[in-house]
């Protein structure tokens, strides 16, 4: 229900006279003239748009096309204090600040009284007295701008909005985890640790190859039927690698794993998934077939 | 590896995405077996670029990857989707942002300083719960004030890639001929109409002392004056 | 009113929405002045929905009216956009894979036997899932339970080309500062986050040992500093 009120850009205005200096409901609004009628409401939203104390004195210069670096200060400092009393009779709240830059003004204006030696120093204290306060105002007035330059950006919600679709069925992708052989083979120092496995001589140097061979045929034997036993064996792997094959096979006898069979002596052996029974009867003729093997 | 696929993929990325996807987030989409390299990639983007020219989105690089967004130039229609108006900013909260943004790392004093008002508590809340700023450090000071900073988030917001890319900042004009302005004679400044009487008045009798002691007095009476016209008046 | 125009808006307004837009919302979204009717929003639609038969997304009419999303074909790749970061694998994980490698085949009761505490069964799945192991037979007792055994793709991701390149038993038993010191083809100089402050513990105390164990007492020091950086490695 606020009227909105916009601030007429500085210097956009070629005649002064007729420069309306604020815009409330849409109709532009000429304080200065004394014979405007301005609802005091308006005056009211006009008074409070004011950001401080410097942004109501860069209103008063701007509005006049005053050169900021040259300010008439008692012409300025004395439409600042009116501006001032009229927000005090209207009670709006007033901050310290716009009593603090009236003090200020006053100050400025009293130095500017005073005498000037001829040859100032070079950055010395005399300086012009208005020096500080053109700095203050010229500082506020680039980040009034930069906030004017932020506002008009293309910004979201307001001038673009993110374009999005729907993903309707979203599956959840995971990733496994890495691990480095150093950090399994850490884990496995401290199984090892743990338990008595160092202990036991047996495992001292156990060749990993019969192991993964033992693996290998175990995953090609079925329960259900025999397999020729020499196709267990590669002879393109040499001898060392039938060799390891050989153990692994008597390994997994022995754990009875598998379980090899024979029709007749000197007939083809014959290799299955073992049940532990069958494979204990078979044992004893495990030296047959080291010797079959070795023929070959 | 096809660039159809790839620039499909990307399209669909970013628009499932909702949010900007750097380059190396839309080179991870594709796995190890149809991997797209980072240059494919940059390549189809540009190519999408190109594609929605003539259409109501665009694709924009901000500070934290690509999006595609509506065409600023068509937001009036699309903004009739929402009943309410999009939030404005007031001009307070907007400085206190462009101070941090312009000059950070800055601390709510030093702000105040250059603006000349104390800065609203509400402001600097709201900003930071908009994830606009971050407290970024303390100022190694008595009392040891935040230090404020802007954030990727705002960045994106405001569809920058980075803070250069804010507009420039004006520069601050010199104040040596301030001088000789003030002692060269008769260099009164112009006043527009509506004051000129009045600054006439002051100003136009010559420079010196004796001029400012004038307005000096008259200030004061004019002031009360004005006041007291300004309120009389609409009754 | 401009065909092409519609379709922009429509399309941007589809987009932005982020929810479906029945026929008369699409309607409303232009003003008076350029209305568009009912007819020509179908038209339009029905041209991006032609447009879109190539690409990765498309428009389908739900229940509350139209949108765009995924195409479910191309749903995969895009999902990758939430992949969760992985998680370390627990120790118990990585000793049951240990000694499946090391004293394969195996049952799960003979791990736990080793191990001295019972392996959750879903160790045991989530190295099957990874085929990293894999039910080699069924050891001929009551239960018939499982043997484990390593797969080939074990051996391809720890860059074995045999078992036999893993060290022995022996080995590792002199090799007490494995962590330290483990210089194997393909072993990396690499220890995971947890792992780096102990690593750091041991190379200091095992010094001596560490020479005696053939790999230079440089190793160490290399592996110290390896298991500093890979804190952020991983990820």
């Amino acid at each position: 229900m606020k009227p909105e009120l916009t601030p007429i850009p500085h210097g956009a205005a070629p005649a002064q006279a007729e420069m309306p200096f604020a815009v409330v409901e849409g109709q532009p609004v000429t304080i200065m003239p004394r014979d405007l009628y301005i609802p005091p409401q308006a005056l009211e939203v006009f008074l409070e748009a004011f950001e401080g104390p410097l942004d109501m004195l860069l209103y008063l210069i701007r509005r006049q096309n005053l050169d900021i670096l040259d300010i008439p200060i008692a012409e300025i400092t004395r439409q600042y204090m009116r501006y001032i009393e009229l927000m005090q009779v209207l009670q709006l709240e007033l901050a310290g600040e716009y009593l603090l830059m009236a003090a200020t003004l006053a100050e400025v204006k009293s130095r500017m009284l005073l005498p000037r030696p001829e040859t100032p120093a070079a950055g010395g204290e005399d300086a012009d007295p208005r020096a500080e306060l053109v700095r203050r105002l010229q500082e506020y007035e680039r980040f009034k701008r930069a906030a004017e330059g932020i506002d008009r950006l293309a910004r979201l919600e307001r001038d673009t909005w993110v374009a999005s679709a729907e993903l309707t069925d979203r599956k959840v992708v995971r990733i496994p985890p890495q691990v480095t052989l150093q950090e399994m083979l850490i884990a496995f120092q401290e199984v090892l640790a743990r338990s008595d496995m160092f202990a036991h001589h047996h495992v001292q140097r156990e060749a990993l190859s019969v192991r993964q061979r033992m693996t290998d045929v175990l995953s090609s034997l079925t329960a259900e039927s025999f397999m020729d036993f020499t196709r267990l064996f590669r002879p393109e792997e040499g001898r060392r690698g039938v060799t390891v094959t050989f153990i692994a096979v008597l390994e997994l006898m022995r754990e009875g794993l598998i379980e090899i069979a024979q029709a007749e002596p000197y007939a083809p052996l014959h290799v299955r998934l073992g049940s532990a029974a069958r494979n204990l009867a078979l044992a004893a003729e495990g030296g047959a077939a080291n010797e079959e093997m070795t023929s070959t | 590896m096809n660039e159809h696929y790839v620039r499909n993929v990307i399209e669909a990325a970013l628009l499932a995405a909702g949010r900007p996807l750097a380059v190396d987030e839309l080179v991870a989409v594709f796995d190890e077996r149809d991997e797209a390299k980072a240059d494919e990639v940059r390549a189809a983007l540009a190519a999408l670029a190109a594609e929605y020219e003539p259409r109501g989105i665009e694709l924009v690089e901000v500070a934290s990857g690509f999006r595609i967004q509506i065409r600023p130039a068509i937001a009036p229609p699309v903004s009739r989707l929402w009943q309410e108006r999009p939030a404005k900013y007031s001009r307070a909260l907007l400085e206190t942002l462009a101070l941090v943004a312009y000059r950070q790392p800055i601390t709510r004093g030093e702000i105040e300083q250059i603006r000349g008002v104390s800065v609203n508590p509400n402001i600097v809340k709201t900003l930071l719960e908009r994830n606009w700023i971050r407290v970024v450090g303390q100022r190694d000071v008595p009392g040891r004030p935040e230090l404020l900073g802007t954030t990727r988030e705002f960045l994106d917001y405001f569809g920058l890639r980075r803070l250069d890319d804010l507009p420039t900042l004006a520069q601050l004009k010199e104040l040596e001929n301030l001088r000789v302005q003030l002692t060269l004679p008769g260099a009164e400044p112009i006043l527009p109409a509506g004051e000129s009487e009045r600054a006439g008045a002051g100003e136009g009798e010559g420079a010196g002392e004796a001029e400012g002691a004038d307005v000096g007095a008259d200030a004061g009476a004019d002031a009360g004056e004005g006041a007291a016209e300004t309120v009389g008046d609409p009754a």
